[in-house]
Order: C-alpha cells, then structure tokens, then sequence
C-alpha cells in the first residue's frame, strides 16, 4: 500500500513540519496544524520546545486540544502569562522567538503572504481577517515556517497584498529593508517542501514526498517552480508519529481528518 | 449595565472593547445595541463575534483593528458584507496586533505616538495612512510609528473590583490596562463584587485602580459566549454556531432579537440561553504568597 | 554566586543590579567586589549603599544613575568623595527615574530610543548630552527622548524561580523586568529554588521567563540590608549606620575587609552579621485564585 | 503661651500641608513631612484621598511609619503595586496626579528647585542625590507643593542647578515650555507661605504664620521678597492635628521632633 493512503496529508504536513523544529527553540504557534506539530515536536525530539501564543501565554502545556489562541488551557499551567505589549515588545521585538509559524490565504513566488483581501484592497472580493500578529512575526522570527496546501489560487506568482513580507519586495531584499529575521525559510505543502533560495529568496522545490510527481507541484503554483539540484528525501509519519498525533494530540480528529 | 452605558458611551463615541479571546464583554455590547447608539468607532484588536453584532446592528461609523474573524471558526460576516458589498457602508483603519497595541500604549502614557519596528515590506502603510516614521535621534535609522489611540469610552471585563473600582484580573492580560488608562472614561464590568480587602489582600493583582474607573457593573457571566479564567468556560460551540448565523442576514436579525433586545438585562440573557451553569469552570486555585515584612 | 559572576561578570562590563529599594542583589555586588572587577560601568536607578560599597571598592569606572543616596538616612559618601574629589574618579551619567525606566524599556524592546514628554525648563539636557528630542509625525510637537540601554549583564533578586530560570516576583516590581530583557546575560539570584510545578500554578505571578534568564542562583538573605517581601523585612539600623561608615574611608575600607573580603559566601556573612532571623517577615498570606476553566 | 511654644516647625509645616490637600485627590508622596502631611490630612478632612508613591505602591496604608519610600509597609494591604514604567506613564505622565510633593537643597525666586549640585556640575562642592522622579513629578503633576524651612541658602535668587522647574525659565513660561502641570504653585515654610504668583511666577508672601514677623520671612529668602496684599491668616496645628501627628502618626518623633 503506498504511503500516501495510510495517512492524510494533515498528518503528513504535521509531522514535516515538526521535524523542522529543534529542541530548546523558542516557537511562536498558531492553533491548528502549527500547534499540533509542535507539540508533535515536544513528544519527539524536542521536549524543550518553548510554546509561546501571542495571547500572552508561554511555555503552556494544554490539557485539552487549544480550539482559540487564547483557550484558557493555555493559561492553567503554562510558565509565565503576560499582557501583550510584553509579548511584541519584550519578546518579539526583542529578538526572543526563533521560529514563528505563518499561513495565509495567498503565498508567492518570494514568500510574501496575504491574510488581508482577494482583489483590491478598497472593495475586495473577499475580505480575510488581516494581519493580527503576522506583519510582526514574518519581520521578527529569527525565522518563518508556513504551512500551506498546494494549489494555483493559494499560490500565485504575486499576492494581492503583502501583509507579512518574504523576499525581494520591490527588488530590495530583507537586510536592506531593515528586518531583523530571515522571513519564511521554508513553505511545508502535501506534496513537498519549498525553500526559499537563500540569494534570490525565490521559493523553489527542495523536497518531494515519496509518491507524488513534480508536475503534480508544478501544477500547484502559479509560476514556474525551479527545483534544487539535490531534492531532500522525505520520510513518511513514522507509526509513532501517526500513534501521538491520532491518540494524543488530536484524538476528535479536528485538525487531522482531511 | 443600562445606566452605565446611558451615561458614559454617546452616539459618535470612540468604544473599546477589549480582550483578547478571554473577557470579552458581550453583556456591555448587547446593551449599546439595545441603547440604539449610532455613529460609533468601534476600536479592538480582534472584533470578534460582539463587533459583528454592532455591526449588524448599525450601531458602527468605522472599525479600527488588527485581525477581523471568527476565531476557530470562520468569518464575521456582517463586517464582510459591509466591506465587501458596503451593505452597511463600514469605514476601516486597519493595523497589525502589534501596531494596536502600540496605538493604546502610546494612549495610556498620553504621548501623541508609539514606535516600533515593523511594518517595513508591508502593504499595510500604503492602505494605512497614519503608519508612519520617525527617524532616531542616536542612530539615524528609520522606525516605524503609529499615533495614539485615546478612546472616548473603555469598556474592561475583569473577575473581580471592589465598588472603587480597584480591578483585578488573572489569566490572559490582552491590552486592557492599556485600554483602561488611554480612555477618557473607563466602565469595569465584573463577575464579582468584592471587598475592598479582598482586594488589599493581593494588591500585585490589581490591573486597573480605581482612581481610573469612572462606573462598575456587577454582571455575572457577562462576557459569554467567551470566557473568564475561573468562572466560566468559553463556549466553543457557540463561536461555531455563530457562523451559520452570521452568514446569513435574516437569522442574524433573528439572533438579535431574540437574544439582545427581546431580554432587558443579562440575567434574562442567560435565561433565554437556556442557562449557563455547564460552562461553569472547574477548580485550579493556586496558593497565596506571603505579603508579610 | 561564585561561579555565576566568574563566567558572566566581566571587567569592563556595563552592569545592572535592579531592585527599587526591595530586592536589591547585596550578594551579588558583594561577589563583584571579591572577585575583584574593574572598569565596571554601573547602572541602577538609585545606587543605594551596594553601589557605594563597590564604588569605594574600586569597580566603578562610571556610574549611570537617577538618585544617590542613602534613602532615609543621608548620602553615599564614597559616591560623594568620588564626585565631589576626583577620590576615586568616577564618570556619571545622569538622569531622572522615569530618564532611566524608559531606557531600560526602550533596551527591552530592542528600540534604539524611548520618548518620553519630560526635562523641559530643566538643567539635566545641559548636563548629559544623551538626552534629546524628536518631532511626533502626527503633532509637530518636540517630544524627549533617551538612548536604549542594554546591560552585558543584569542581576534580578527574587523570591523564587525554578531550575530553569521562571522568576516570581511580588511587591514592588521596580524596573527588574525591562532590565532582565534589555540584557545581553541575565542572572537571577533568588530567596528560595522552588519545583516548576509552584511556577505554573500561577502563572501571572512570572516576571521574567526562564529563556531570558543564563544562570540562577539561590541565596537566603542574599538582599539584605534590602528586603524581600514575604521572606524579611529591611535592615533600617544599617542605613542609618551606614551614614557614618560610609563617611570615614578607614571605616568602609574595614566594613569591606570583615563583611566582604573576611567572607566566602553569603552564608558566612549571615553568620558574620550575627544572624538576621530578627528581620524574618511575619505571615500576610493572600488568598489564591482559580485558573480553572 | 503664644502657640509658637507649643508646637515645633515641623509640626505646623505638616498642618498646613495637610490643608492644602483636598479630599479624593490623587497625590505623589514622598518619605517623611509629606507623607504625614497626606496621613494628617486622610485622617481629617481628605478620607479619600489617593496616595501613590513612585516605589509603585497605589492606596498604601502602612501599619507602620515607613522609612524608605519602597518601604514594605506600604505594599502590604494596598490597593495596587505596580512596575515603575507603569507609575512614570500611565500614572504620572498620563496625569493623574493631582498633588506632587517636592524639597530641595535650593527653591529658587521661580520655584525651580535643585536637588542635583552646590557649585558647578562637573567638580561640585556638595553633590546631592539628583533628580530621583522629581523632574517629571514637578512638570506632570498638576501642582506641586514644596516644603521647606527659610534660610538664604536654602533659597537663593536663583538655582545652582535647576533639577525640577519651576516658573519662568529663561523668560518662558511653564505654558510655552509645553508643561502639563502648573508647577509649585505654593511653598510652606516654618515661618509662612510662598505663592506663586499667577502672572510672572514669582514666589511672594501669600500667609505669615501667628507670631512671626515679616522681616524674618525676608531674611530667609535671597532676594526682595513682595508680599500679597492680604496675607491669609493661617491657624496653628489644632489640638486634634496635634494629636494625630504626636500620638499616632509619628509617636517616636522620627520626623516631627525639630
């Protein structure tokens, strides 16, 4: 049975994503996938992951899955809870997180992502929710994880508006522009990893998930994806990965089911 | 609650209503909604459910926030149609979490703006005006600003004050002594009325003195269908509920009426949602530390 | 304490030990001036008698301040032989108290300055050059400003923290969380180690997360003649004493050969000082709260 | 027996600073005359006034006479501790206080007092503690009061250093200066009361207390001192202010004796 039909490509994301965090980082999270890879991480290889939400809480350990970023079980038990001027000034400004998680309706060819219209700003077809904290983490971070599914409509060549920057914006890269972290490093997809080339900052395959073609890839953006020259291998989720992820961390299915 | 927004929040106000996911206080928007306040600049970092209510209820002029959705759930959509489709026209001022927090910090220490770094890359100044820069007096580097938000009116649920108004709250903090001390006037709503020595007791609690609260309101279980740490629980269910209600104008309408402005007060509120008491929070009580000299 | 300043006190340091009359890190500048450093750049609001004591102990190169003195007492007259004879010279750099918080705030969020409306019709610009100005983008008007100050190194004294660095605080918190994050290395000296588990019981009560912090120490007393709330109260009789140790060089240089010098460690000088039970705080224990949801 | 006998200078001083303070005001303390003064006053006729020391401690009622402004008598049982970022902006810049109390080695013809210096800044012959919060206290609070026994050093025609500012400052008034407060609008001494005057600023004669002479008030200041027109009269400490300040506010004399 290929690997593809023993798990989701929730699961698969996940535990890429989890992968790419190293032990004693300190994470700014999201709830959904982002929280669940974390805590993925923590059960794994990185029991000294630092989990901080910009609700203010940090170090949480939940007791039950958080459904809002500001759900009460990160409150109960978590190390420190702060307001949030703390939290932007003395944290992330300060220069304190070394990995924030972002997502976004659109993601482009530099890693610029739009969480704020589809169309023009003034009367948009669709209005998202905005930034919230993402314009400061894709700046602050040390660095950016996005996680995204692939497809031409989340991915195009440029977003409709740049609500947190990746690369290249105007032709000025992120050291010129001033920004203290190196912005979305990698974008983790179902069908593989992208990376942001570290001189142009152009997202380009760096790995391919065992099963899937690269014209699938190609297929799923909106420019002409440039590969490495050396695509990474990918392991599927290990049975352990699955067991956590299915039994522990999310047992309602909530995130994990598609 | 009638009588504090009667005399404290007017038709044209700027409105606060803060917290961030926890102490939310729907009881004081369900009464502006009752009250038929027009023309307000509602204020907040995340609108939440109760925005897109006053929303929907015309009470709002113009929006100024930072992440405008239905969080865990979805979308607001009475603030979509108004943007989308102008159905009703909604004017926005739209900011970063950091960039609000910044406005109200600067609000609080009544200086005319706040720096930060941020914002470089960003759409956001182009569809923002008033983001702007300054450039620094000892390394000549640019940095980014945004003005001070004083608000005509803050509205902060908490646990606990006494009838000073000395208030407490544990749990997530959100931007709400910012908020408190950046407002011309400042209504507490609590879930409890405490002693004044309840409150001496642990004066390191206390997140906004009285001697910066203009009225408070005893109003238990006023911040559902969110939460206070302690007392009650968040209604997940109804966040999700919300969407389907949302979406659709004529059972927004419905929601309203039955539950805003056909209850006069919050009590008949939580009687006509059938009761709270499931929500009722479980005991982690921490220990006391030693005040003693 | 020993092996905490051997690793992260350096000669030449820019050093700050915090503590607004509570929590002043006696143990820490008395390991400073055994380990004999030098050309230390000292920072602190109020230097208090522990600056005094490493000023006359030849630490100092230069003092960053906002008020010297003995408070309720008199002066620190090693301060004062410096400033006022050149014995030892000591450079200054001046400001008032909200000068300094809003240095250690702007160090904090890594802001190359903090504004502040302040020092108009004063002398204090004149006499420290840092002190500047810049124009609001909003209102044209001319706001101060100071320069960020980030320490190489800052001590927090504290009740409690865990092996990890979690420090609690309460009572007067001063300025101890700016200067813990404007920091490049941090260490946290504290009245009692306690399980992670007494940190997470409540959380609201952490000043400074562990991953601020490079080092903690535990040590009972470590404040004194300073205090800690809930743990002793303050040696009044030894500020008023100081006054004359303090005047009379051959006096302070014997106070340091017997209470710093003529001990290895804080549990020597405790011994030394006859036992400093009689300063053990009395129970004012508050009550807990519920972080139940 | 004329009242001089019966009460010492501090006493009066703090009786009439007492009066000044009207009740529900919010007022910035400092360590010793002040604060009995606000203790005198909540005990007569201010019940509600606020005090707020810059240490942090908001609605303090220490069980004890505190020594030291961070004393931790006044933490315990009161209404609100706070950090110091929060006391100098959110409190004091945001304008809350009403009264700010100040002393100075020097108060000047203008009111601007030094706490910094005696001689030149850079080789002083007696360096002072410095500004401590009184800069801002003297610019922010709405008015200040000063307390402080006449002598021609104490008040010299104008400052060595001014640390906290007074009226007119090179010729500019605290308005053009852009200070929000209106600065020392009244100085109590042992011998009477120095008004500001409203128009230039200049500290003149406003109250001479029973018993003293006018020329003693001249000869304790270093300058020409005008008086108003009418001197207020002010009324000794009553038996039941002396009461309060020997029996329960200082009963071991700690500030009270001289």
């Amino acid at each position: 049975m290929p690997p593809s039909v023993t798990h989701t490509p929730a699961e698969l994301m996940t535990a890429v994503a989890a992968r790419e965090l190293r032990d004693g980082e300190v994470v700014f999270v999201g709830i959904g996938l982002p929280n669940l890879a974390c805590n993925l991480a923590r059960a794994t290889h990185a029991p000294g992951l630092v989990l901080i939400y910009e609700s203010g809480a940090v170090g949480a350990e939940p007791e039950r899955l958080p459904v809002s970023i500001g759900d009460p079980s990160l409150v109960t038990g978590s190390l420190m809870v702060c307001g949030m001027a703390d939290v932007f000034q003395c944290l992330l400004q300060n220069g304190r997180i070394g990995v924030g998680f972002l997502g976004g309706a659109q993601i482009d060819r530099f890693g610029n992502i739009n969480t704020t219209v589809i169309g023009p700003y003034a009367r948009p077809s669709v209005r998202l929710p905005g930034s919230g904290g993402a314009a400061e983490i894709a700046i602050h971070a040390r660095r950016t994880l996005v996680i995204s599914r692939l497809s031409r409509r989340a991915f195009p060549e440029s977003v409709d508006f740049v609500t947190s920057p990746g690369h290249r914006m105007g032709g000025r890269s992120r050291r010129e522009l001033g920004m203290p972290g190196a912005g979305p490093v990698r974008v983790v997809t179902d069908k593989g990893i992208l990376d942001a080339d570290p001189d142009t900052g152009e997202l380009v395959l760096g790995a391919l998930y065992p099963g899937v073609e690269l014209d699938e890839v190609r297929a799923g953006v909106g420019w002409t994806l440039r590969c490495r020259e050396r695509l990474q291998p990918v392991d599927p989720p290990s049975d352990r990965e699955l067991t956590l992820l299915r039994d522990v961390l999310d047992p309602r299915g909530l995130y994990l089911k598609g | 609650m009638g009588d504090a927004v009667a005399a404290l929040v007017h038709d044209g106000d700027t409105v606060v209503i803060e917290g961030f996911t926890h102490l939310i206080c729907f009881a004081a928007g369900h009464e502006i909604i009752r009250q038929r306040r027009r023309d307000l600049t509602l204020c907040r970092l995340t609108p939440d459910l109760i925005y897109d209510q006053m929303i929907a209820a015309g009470c709002a002029r113009k929006l100024v926030f930072s992440w405008a959705g239905n969080p865990g759930a979805g979308s607001l959509h009475a603030f979509r149609r108004a943007v989308e489709r102008g159905e009703p026209p909604l004017e926005l001022e739209e900011y970063s979490h950091f960039g609000m927090v910044a406005r109200l910090s600067a609000g609080a220490a009544r200086l005319p703006f706040w720096t930060l770094r941020n914002y470089m890359g960003t759409d956001l100044p182009a569809a923002n005006p008033l983001i702007r820069s300054v450039t620094c007096p000892y390394t000549g580097e640019t940095l980014a600003t945004v003005p001070a938000l004083n608000p005509d009116v803050t509205i902060v649920h908490a646990q606990r004050a006494d009838a000073a108004g000395n208030t407490q709250i544990w749990g997530l903090l959100g931007v709400q002594k910012e908020a408190a001390f950046a407002s011309r006037r400042v209504i507490v709503v609590v879930e409890e009325l405490v002693e004044e020595a309840v409150i001496r007791a642990d004066p390191n609690r206390t997140l906004v003195p009285g001697l910066a609260v203009d009225a408070v309101v005893v109003e238990p279980w006023g911040a559902h269908p969110s939460y206070a740490q302690g007392y009650y629980d968040r209604d997940n269910d109804f966040y999700v509920r919300w969407e389907a209600v949302s979406r659709e104008p004529a059972a927004l309408t419905r929601y309203l009426e039955e539950f805003v402005f056909g209850v006069h007060n919050r009590a008949e509120y939580v009687e006509r949602c059938g009761g709270l008491e499931w929500l009722r929070a479980g005991s982690r009580v921490c220990a006391g530390v030693n005040y003693g000299y």
